[in-house]
């Protein structure tokens, strides 16, 4: 039918943001509640499935523009767009966000996981209240996909970092009323947003819900219009369909890939063979069968086809030590790399799996302790409470780890800069391969995307075969909503950047 | 024995065991005794032999479980109490019968006011208002010869003395005038002086109101001074019975000789002490595992055969006094 | 009975009393106030007295297992009152004490060769085979068998139970047994055998006791000498036979015409005062039983009477006959 | 008046029940739920025991082939999501839950007694210190404390059992600091006051095995309660980590994911602690009772 | 009675010092402070970054002074912001703190006025099948973790009424603001009942024995009359102790419960602010319990003055 005005979506939220500010957070937890309240310059159709560069359209800008040999990016603003507060955006705005993005403002943010992103923008130049230009070093054509992003919402220069993190200002379709730690997050419609006759619904609530199970049973009974998205595994997703057969569910990747990051700067893991052997030893079919009972995907380092735009086909990473299909084969070559370096059936190697307190870290790690048994190695778990995660894994007192990683754009230059380039503050192992690294660049300013494909793959079966990071596994989880909300678009290949909702509308 | 027609209570072939982790035992077997109008009865025995438990079967308050009356009859003013349905025997209880227990320490309820305790048993059983059973209260405890009764009526027990709560105690027990009245070791746990005003105000109370009265103690001297009649009980049979002067003057069971000869005398009494007390060998026995035979035989050095093998009968003597055992004609001379 | 083995010297032992809700010192328990009497080798004294007058407060204080706040305790011409604890171990070899009742006394997970063996050890005397052998020794003595040292506590009578006590008094060979109350809470057949007991052992081995007891007639079949308490203080204090016979103290009088006497045709009781035993906190002044006297007069109100000698070493407080109390 | 069968009616109340084996058997008849829980109390501590011989697989072998099946008599009581045996790690379970029950008992038991004991022997400002310490972890609730000390130091059995056992030092230090008072007024302490024992000995001789009885009860109820207890860590997060088969955590998880899709995954655990520590209740009621001696008939 | 008072009072500020402090210090030896959480949630690590924000949130200043500033703080009652929302904690946890009230509240009630008159029928059918059954359901009672049972109340309820009854802030109706609450305090109160039962049961058990329990029968008084005017009256000082000390671990349950409900109360608000390692939340809303537990133990002393006429402070 006819999307219709009114109403206030119900959404329960998996737990407490930190903070409402999204450019301070590298969690969806931050993004779902508050990118209904911002503008991008430009952004992924919310209504297409699949990231991809075609598929990114304007925002606050009104259209963009590649100049000066692909080296300039200018963007020509949206006119009398007004941030919720009534003040006109300007280019200044643009300008003020990304300066403090590169840490080059006054104003600092508390914290700045994103600054990689801009490591080839040179400066942000304005051009009278409308036009703003992002000069760059090198061309990086995907630039302008981590500027669809999620991630990259465009922020007041009038508000300090401070407010933003309390109460978020914004130009986006929803205004926010307020967020109560752990309690709820409230957002009302912005009645005077500049795209006319949207949003279409009156306002959206989180409830603040961390125990899953009270979450499914409440979004079963009806408490809720929607899931919080992405957060439904499998085992809880036939839950749903059991009790309440007519929500509508889905099931895509969310392009976070569980790996392992192992020391290679300590023994044993800096012997080769060791790595290898370990790599050989993986089982990923059945991580998949087990953590989502056969939904989730094999890949490397880029989320794999047909949802990732990126993944290498199936015969090329069938080629990578570990992702043959004869996982006895496999492991067989695998103890012979262990005796080679020293162990066998009657010296184990014990080795310690660090991991967050999380089931969604701590199961696949059980899995992989399991599995390394196979190969002469004793796994002991290492479980880890967050607080202390990230300063132990940077004081490198760790073995093995099994981590997440989210890539909240499906391309290239986010994952392979953030997670292996050289002293990136994300690349927890320290892999470091300067060879490779000038691969990156290459990929980055390749403008052909056939031609970047392939060297994406390359790339990605190199890293693999380092075992640097071995990736285990690309999840897959579900979102489910009630049959009377319409126009729910679920992402396939990031869970970062589909939620402005200003689409969505409920046929009650 | 006093005339039938005067008898307040007449208990017949009282049984009551008792049900408890290291077994089953008669607390009082077969035990048969009578009380007249303004008579004092006195039960004696050691500890444990039971005296209470058969107050309290009286009463019938033998706890249950682990306790149970298993057998006999009570009879007060032509009514069989054991037949009595739960809420009658209650009509009954603190109004024809009444008791005063051992421990004026902790008979009373700690929480409640004197007075309040003594006007709870006043109308409990007659029509009164609050304010007349308040009167009631006052004049009774004025009876016990407790001072200032107006103030003492609103006091809490812990602010009474020992002996002012065996005397409220007492003037709770009275309070409706009853034909019989149980005391239960009333002043054992109080002093001589204490205990020679108690047991006077008793014996005085009694007269007074011609209630019938069985006093327990396992004090020789106590029976001696206040009883009319004796029972002697061991290991919860009554082994012998007599009026006080029969009893003192010639018992007839060898413990109750024995008993007698134990206890030293106060030089002044004129009672002669001997050098050394006479002793009862042994001890008490339990009640769990009695003998086959005479309970008192393994002390007794009267014992012979027969007393292993079989209990002796109730055996008038003459005159009414009656022993349980099978060589009581001897006792006098051999021991 | 020249030697005096324990001296007694005007001994005081005050309780703060925290009444009321403020917690504050609102007055002083008077448990024992101001006691003195002498006890020679191998003689009993018996301590009557009602309940709380202070028995046994004496008794405790005697043994320093209390510290009384004022007075004296020799021990064989020794001072004992001030010792240090290491000091007083020497002396506790020839004091020990007996209490009333024999079950509390006896700690129920102990078997009963351990609990008369006890003192032995402690002081190092004996022990292995040394030791059983000694307390087999204690164990006949009062008369209880051997073979019985392997059991519990709760495994024995109550008069067997007091027995134990005694053999753990004797182990150390004391000179001075106190006894407070040994006999009070045993059945009257028992009570018998305990008392005789304890005057066989003294007959033996020429103990001293310090006899307390509430009953007069044992206190009178066991004491060479008896003092009558009241309220913290002695009242009066004679050799047994002249105490009973004529009881000089209007409180002594009372006491023995309320004990019962197991003869119906005696004399009837007859209380000789009413009321109640005033409370040790803040005893009335004066004479402490004018409230009850019947003797009482207007100076027995103000004069604290003190312990005169009415001849015989009978003494007595009382301030009537110039002193020497109400001859019967 | 009911008439009474004297020799079946002795029989009943067990007059015969004089040593050994028929002591037991009698008490077991008069307790009965005591004794229920006494069986389930040795079941339970023999499955810790012989986990080993009881379990039919190893608890963390991971078998994605064989996830989530059914109970069968392959699996008695099924497999959870890794393909672990549910049977099989519940055995196991019964060890982690001894160890965190006996564990923290030991450990706080321990600490609480020797507090105590000082506290009541020693009056004065050692005593007035101790008493307040104690004040302070009472007036803490036990679950925040426990949580503050896994988040201390990490969840890990060790911390969990520390994290458990501190709050149960209070507990134990006022029964024992009770009774030493109490017991210090009894004849048998001074008895040996009097034959010139030292304070010491007293207090370790006479005085500690005097309250061992009521710690006793008070131990049996918190191997109860730690069950417990570790199960809340573990719902909030902070339990007993994988991989050691914890019921708690097996619980939790499982009853977020998996009661209705497999119902076997949440209700075996769920009676597996709810059975302990009914267990462990039952057992410590009775004991109770039969140590109180005012119960004694 | 004044002098008593202020001596309990005195008592009373020893303690919540010592607990300020022992929380204090506590919070301080936990590895991991708010910087790195927060900087887990970015997923990386920068030591400029974060000395900034140690500076910022004035973590970097020496405990003693940290102990002044906060402590000194509360006595104004000035708590300080939260390191998380940057909100005025108080601000964060006043509103909180109605609803766990009343919570605890309703749950205190649902325990006393389930637990004491069950355990005087159980005690004073001692040995009865109604005796043992209570005993059965008492102690399952306190065998079921309460997450479970709560779990297993909200799945229950939708499968039946397809309704949950989890926290909701604006109630439509009587009957919603009442599921809102008396549900999970059915939840906590179920466990607390079962313990008040066993204590009032026990403790009725005592009385009974008691002889002056047998006074009030040898009046003639009624069954009725002996055990609740005489026997309850001695027997409930106990039980009043017991739900004192209980509301210690009535925050404890509630922790669990509101979690499960899904309830904004002040318990779990503390669990997730320990989690964050949100110091000025987590330091004051302990010490506000703590204040709580230690006044209402307190006001049980008062209780028991006031029912028990043989009390003389003497302690
Ligand atoms: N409630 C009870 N439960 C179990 N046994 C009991 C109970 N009451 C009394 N008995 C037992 O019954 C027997 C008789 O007890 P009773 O109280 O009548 O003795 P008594 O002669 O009054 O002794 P005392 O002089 O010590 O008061 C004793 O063996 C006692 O242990
Ligand atoms: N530790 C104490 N604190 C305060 N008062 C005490 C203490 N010990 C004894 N008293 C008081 O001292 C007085 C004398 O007590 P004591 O025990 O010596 O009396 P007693 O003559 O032995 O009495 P009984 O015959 O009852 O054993 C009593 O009033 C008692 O209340
Ligand atoms: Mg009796
Ligand atoms: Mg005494």
């Amino acid at each position: 039918g006819e999307p219709k005005q009114g109403g206030i979506l119900r959404m329960y939220h998996r737990d407490s943001p930190g903070n409402a500010s999204i450019h301070e957070g590298a969690t969806y937890s931050l993004n779902v509640p508050f990118m209904p309240v911002f503008n991008n310059l430009v952004i992924y159709k919310q209504d297409e499935a699949q990231n991809t560069m075609e598929n990114i359209v304007p925002e606050l800008a009104k259209s963009w523009a590649w100049v000066n040999d692909n080296k300039t990016l200018t963007f020509r603003l949206r006119q009398g767009v007004k941030w919720h507060d009534g003040k006109p955006l300007t280019s200044a705005d643009v300008k003020c966000t990304f300066d403090m993005l590169m840490g080059k403002s006054q104003q600092k943010f508390r914290q700045n996981p994103r600054k990689s992103w801009y490591d080839q923008v040179n400066d942000i130049s304005t051009n009278g209240d409308l036009e703003v230009s992002f000069n760059l070093k090198r061309p990086q054509p995907s630039l302008l996909a981590l500027l669809a992003s999620g991630y990259t919402p465009v922020y007041p220069c009038h508000v300090s970092p401070g407010d933003m993190r309390t109460h978020p200002i914004g130009t986006g379709p929803f205004k926010f009323v307020e967020f109560k730690a752990n309690e709820s997050i409230k957002l009302t419609r912005n009645t005077d947003y500049w795209r006319k006759g949207r949003p279409y619904l009156d306002g959206i609530e989180f409830t603040i819900i961390p125990n899953r199970s009270t979450a499914i049973l409440a979004f079963v009974a009806g408490k809720f219009d929607m899931t919080f998205p992405t957060e439904v595994s499998i085992p809880l997703l036939k839950d749903v369909k059991s009790q309440a057969p007519n929500a509508i569910c889905e099931v895509e990747p969310n392009n976070v890939a569980t790996n392992i990051i192992v020391n290679s700067s300590a023994p044993p893991f800096d012997n080769i063979d060791i790595r290898k052997a370990m790599a050989l030893s993986l089982d990923r079919k059945a991580f998949i069968s087990i953590m989502f009972e056969g939904q989730g995907d094999v890949g490397g380092t880029m989320l794999p086809p047909p949802n990732g735009l990126w993944g290498m086909p199936k015969e090329m990473l069938e080629t990578i030590p570990g992702y043959g299909p004869d996982i006895n084969a496999n492991r067989e070559e695998a103890k012979k790399l262990m005796q080679k370096a020293g162990y066998g059936p009657d010296k184990h190697l014990a080795v310690k799996v660090s991991t967050r307190n999380i089931p969604v870290y701590r199961d696949p790690a059980v899995i992989l302790i399991d599995q390394l048994k196979s190969i002469y190695i004793d796994g002991e778990l290492d479980v880890v409470e967050t607080a202390n995660w990230f300063p132990k894994i940077a004081r490198k007192d760790y073995m093995l780890g099994l981590n997440l990683t989210g890539n909240a754009v499906d391309d290239p230059d986010q994952s392979f800069y953030e997670n292996y380039s050289c002293g990136s503050e994300r690349n927890y192992t320290n892999y470091c391969n300067k060879e490779i690294e000038k691969l990156f660049d290459v990929q980055s300013q390749e403008t052909d995307i056939a031609k970047r494909k392939k060297l994406v793959w390359d790339i990605d079966k190199k890293l693999q075969e380092d075992v640097a990071r071995p990736i285990i596994f690309h999840a897959r989880t579900g979102t489910c909503w009630q049959p009377y909300v319409k126009g729910v678009t679920v992402m396939t290949n990031s869970s970062y950047n589909g939620y402005r909702y200003e689409d969505l509308w409920m046929d009650k | 024995m006093a005339d039938t027609s005067d008898l307040v209570l007449d208990v017949k072939n009282l049984k009551t065991v008792f049900f408890t982790n290291s077994g089953l035992f008669k607390a009082v077997d077969d035990v048969s005794f009578t009380v007249s109008r303004g008579e004092t009865l006195a039960i004696v025995g050691e500890s444990g032999c039971g005296k209470s438990v058969t107050a309290l079967s009286l009463m019938r308050l033998v706890p249950d479980p682990p306790g149970r009356i298993v057998g006999g009859t009570v009879t007060l003013e032509d009514t069989d109490l054991l037949a009595l349905s739960e809420a009658e025997m209650r009509k009954i209880r603190g109004d024809r019968i009444s008791m005063i227990f051992q421990e004026p320490m902790t008979s009373l309820n700690p929480v409640m006011r004197i007075g309040d305790q003594i006007v709870e048993a006043v109308r409990l059983h007659r029509n009164l208002s609050s304010r007349e059973a308040q009167n009631i209260a006052v004049e009774m405890l004025r009876l016990v010869r407790i001072p200032e009764p107006v103030r003492r009526a609103r006091e809490y027990p812990h602010q009474l003395s020992g002996g002012m709560r065996q005397r409220a105690m007492i003037a709770m027990a009275l309070a409706c005038r009853p034909a019989l009245l149980i005391a239960d070791e009333p002043t054992t746990a109080l002093d001589v002086t204490i205990q020679a005003q108690i047991l006077a105000l008793i014996l005085d109370l009694q007269k007074e109101l011609g209630t019938g009265l069985v006093l327990i103690t396992h004090d020789l001297g106590v029976v001696a001074q206040t009883a009319q009649r004796v029972i002697v009980m061991y290991a919860g049979r009554k082994v012998e019975e007599a009026s006080v002067e029969a009893l003192f003057a010639a018992p007839k069971h060898p413990y109750t000789r024995g008993l007698m000869a134990s206890i030293p005398a106060v030089p002044a009494s004129g009672v002669a002490a001997p050098e050394r007390l006479n002793e009862i060998s042994g001890t008490v026995p339990s009640l769990v595992r009695l003998p086959k035979g005479c309970a008192f035989a393994p002390r007794c050095t009267l014992a012979i055969k027969r007393c292993e093998a079989e209990y002796p009968p109730l055996t008038d003597w003459g005159g009414g006094h009656l022993a349980a055992c099978w060589r009581a004609a001897e006792v006098a001379e051999v021991a | 009975m020249t030697e005096r083995l324990l001296e007694v010297t005007d001994l005081k032992k005050h309780y703060p009393v925290r009444a009321g809700v403020l917690r504050r010192q609102v007055g002083t328990v008077h448990s024992v106030d101001g006691v003195s009497f002498s006890l020679g080798a191998g003689e009993t004294l018996g301590l009557v007295g009602e309940s709380g007058c202070g028995k046994s407060t004496v008794a405790r204080s005697v043994l320093r297992l209390i510290e009384p706040t004022s007075g004296q305790i020799r021990l064989d011409g020794e001072d004992i009152t001030h010792l240090s604890k290491t000091a007083l171990r020497r002396h506790r070899r020839s004091m020990q004490i007996v209490f009333q009742d024999p079950f509390a006394s006896l700690n129920p997970r102990m078997i009963a060769g351990d609990i008369v063996g006890e003192p032995l050890a402690v002081h190092g005397l004996a022990s292995g085979k040394a030791l059983e052998a000694r307390v087999a020794k204690l164990f006949e003595q009062v008369g209880l068998r051997p073979d019985q040292m392997r059991n519990f506590p709760h495994q024995f009578s109550g008069g067997q139970r007091q027995r134990i006590c005694i053999a753990r008094a004797l182990a150390l060979g004391p000179r001075l047994i106190v006894c407070d109350e040994p006999v009070s809470a045993l059945d009257v057949s028992i009570q018998a055998q305990v008392i005789n007991l304890l005057i066989d052992l003294q007959k033996q081995h020429g103990f001293s006791y310090l006899f307390i007891a509430h009953d007069l007639a044992v206190v009178a079949h066991i004491s060479h000498r008896v003092a009558v308490m009241y309220l913290g203080r002695i009242v009066e204090i004679a050799d047994k036979d002249e105490l009973f016979r004529n009881p000089r103290h209007p409180y002594t009088q009372a006491l023995l015409a309320s004990v019962p006497i197991a003869n119906p045709l005696a004399k009837k009781l007859a209380p000789l005062v009413d009321g109640d035993v005033p409370s040790p906190v803040n005893p009335p002044p004066g004479c402490a039983f004018h409230t009850r006297c019947r003797f009482a007069m207007e100076r027995c109100r103000i004069e604290r009477p003190v312990l005169m000698d009415a001849g015989d070493g009978h003494q007595v407080a009382c301030l009537l006959n110039d002193g020497t109390g109400q001859s019967q | 008046m009911a008439a009474i069968d004297f020799d079946v009616e002795l029989r009943r109340a067990g007059a015969h029940a004089t040593g050994g084996w028929r002591r037991v058997l009698f008490l077991a008849q008069r307790h009965v739920l005591g004794a229920a829980g006494l069986v389930i109390m040795i079941a339970f501590v023999l499955t810790a025991i012989f986990a080993d011989f009881i379990a039919r697989y190893d608890p963390l072998s991971v078998d994605s082939a064989h996830a989530l099946l059914r109970p069968s008599l392959a699996h008695w009581m099924g497999t959870d999501s890794f393909g672990r045996d549910v049977f099989s790690r519940i055995i196991h379970g019964a060890r982690i839950s001894l160890a965190v029950g006996i564990g923290s008992t030991a450990l706080g038991g321990s600490i609480g007694v020797i507090v105590g004991l000082t506290s009541g022997y020693l009056s004065g400002w050692v005593d007035l210190v101790f008493q307040r310490v104690s004040d302070i972890l009472q007036a803490l609730p036990l679950l925040v404390l426990a949580l503050i000390m896994t988040a201390a130091l990490g969840p890990s059995l060790p911390n969990v059992i520390l994290a458990i056992a501190i709050p149960l030092i209070p507990t134990v230090s006022r029964v024992t600091r009770a009774n030493t008072l109490a017991l210090r007024e009894q004849p048998f302490v001074e008895a040996a006051k009097s034959i010139g024992m030292s304070e010491v000995r007293i207090a370790l001789c006479h005085v500690l095995p005097n309250t061992l009885a009521p710690l006793i009860v008070l131990a049996t109820a918190q191997l109860g309660s730690t069950i417990l207890t570790e199960a809340s860590l573990s719902f909030l997060g902070l339990g007993i980590p994988e991989p050691y088969p914890s019921w708690g955590r097996m619980l939790s998880e499982s009853s977020a994911e998996y009661v209705r899709t497999a119902p076997w995954l949440v209700i075996f655990p769920g009676i597996a602690i709810s059975l302990a520590v009914f267990g462990a209740n039952l057992f410590g009621d009775a004991l109770r009772d039969i140590l109180d001696p005012r119960q004694r008939g | 009675m004044f002098a008593y008072l202020v001596r309990r009072l005195f008592l009373m500020l020893v303690t919540l010092f010592g607990i300020s402090v022992v929380i204090f210090f506590l919070l301080r030896i936990v590895p991991g402070n708010i910087v790195d959480i927060l900087f887990a949630a970015a997923g990386y690590v920068d030591p400029a970054d974060k000395a900034n924000l140690e500076k910022e949130l004035g973590i970097d200043q020496p405990l003693i002074v940290q102990y002044w500033h906060w402590i000194s703080g509360f006595l104004r009652g000035d708590f300080g912001y939260s390191y998380v929302s940057e909100k005025p904690a108080l601000q964060e946890i006043l509103p909180r703190i109605p609803i766990t009230a009343r919570l605890a509240g309703l749950a205190l009630l649902f325990s006393a006025s389930i637990g004491i008159p069950l355990g005087v029928i159980s005690a004073v059918k001692q040995g009865t099948r109604l005796d043992y059954a209570l005993r059965v359901v008492s102690l399952s009672g306190l065998s079921l973790p309460s997450f479970w049972l709560g779990l297993l109340i909200l799945t229950a309820s939708v499968a039946m009424f397809g309704q949950i009854p989890i926290f909701n802030p604006n109630p439509a109706t009587w009957l919603e603001a009442f599921a809102t609450y008396a549900v999970p305090a059915a939840a906590v109160g179920f466990r607390s009942a079962a313990l008040t039962m066993r204590i009032t049961r026990s403790s009725m058990l005592e009385v009974l024995r008691q002889d002056y329990i047998r006074t009030a029968r040898a009046k003639g008084a009624s069954d009725a009359a002996v055990n609740y005017k005489h026997a309850l009256k001695n027997a409930i000082l106990p039980v009043i102790t017991v739900i004192g000390i209980e509301a210690a671990f009535l925050i404890g349950g509630l922790i669990v419960t509101e979690t499960v409900f899904n309830i904004p109360g002040v318990a779990r608000f503390l669990v997730e602010a320990i989690r964050w390692r949100d110091y000025p939340i987590v330091q004051n809303l302990v010490m506000l319990i703590a204040v709580v537990v230690v006044s209402a133990n307190f006001i049980v002393d008062m209780l028991y003055a006031v029912f028990d006429p043989r009390i003389r402070y003497t302690d």
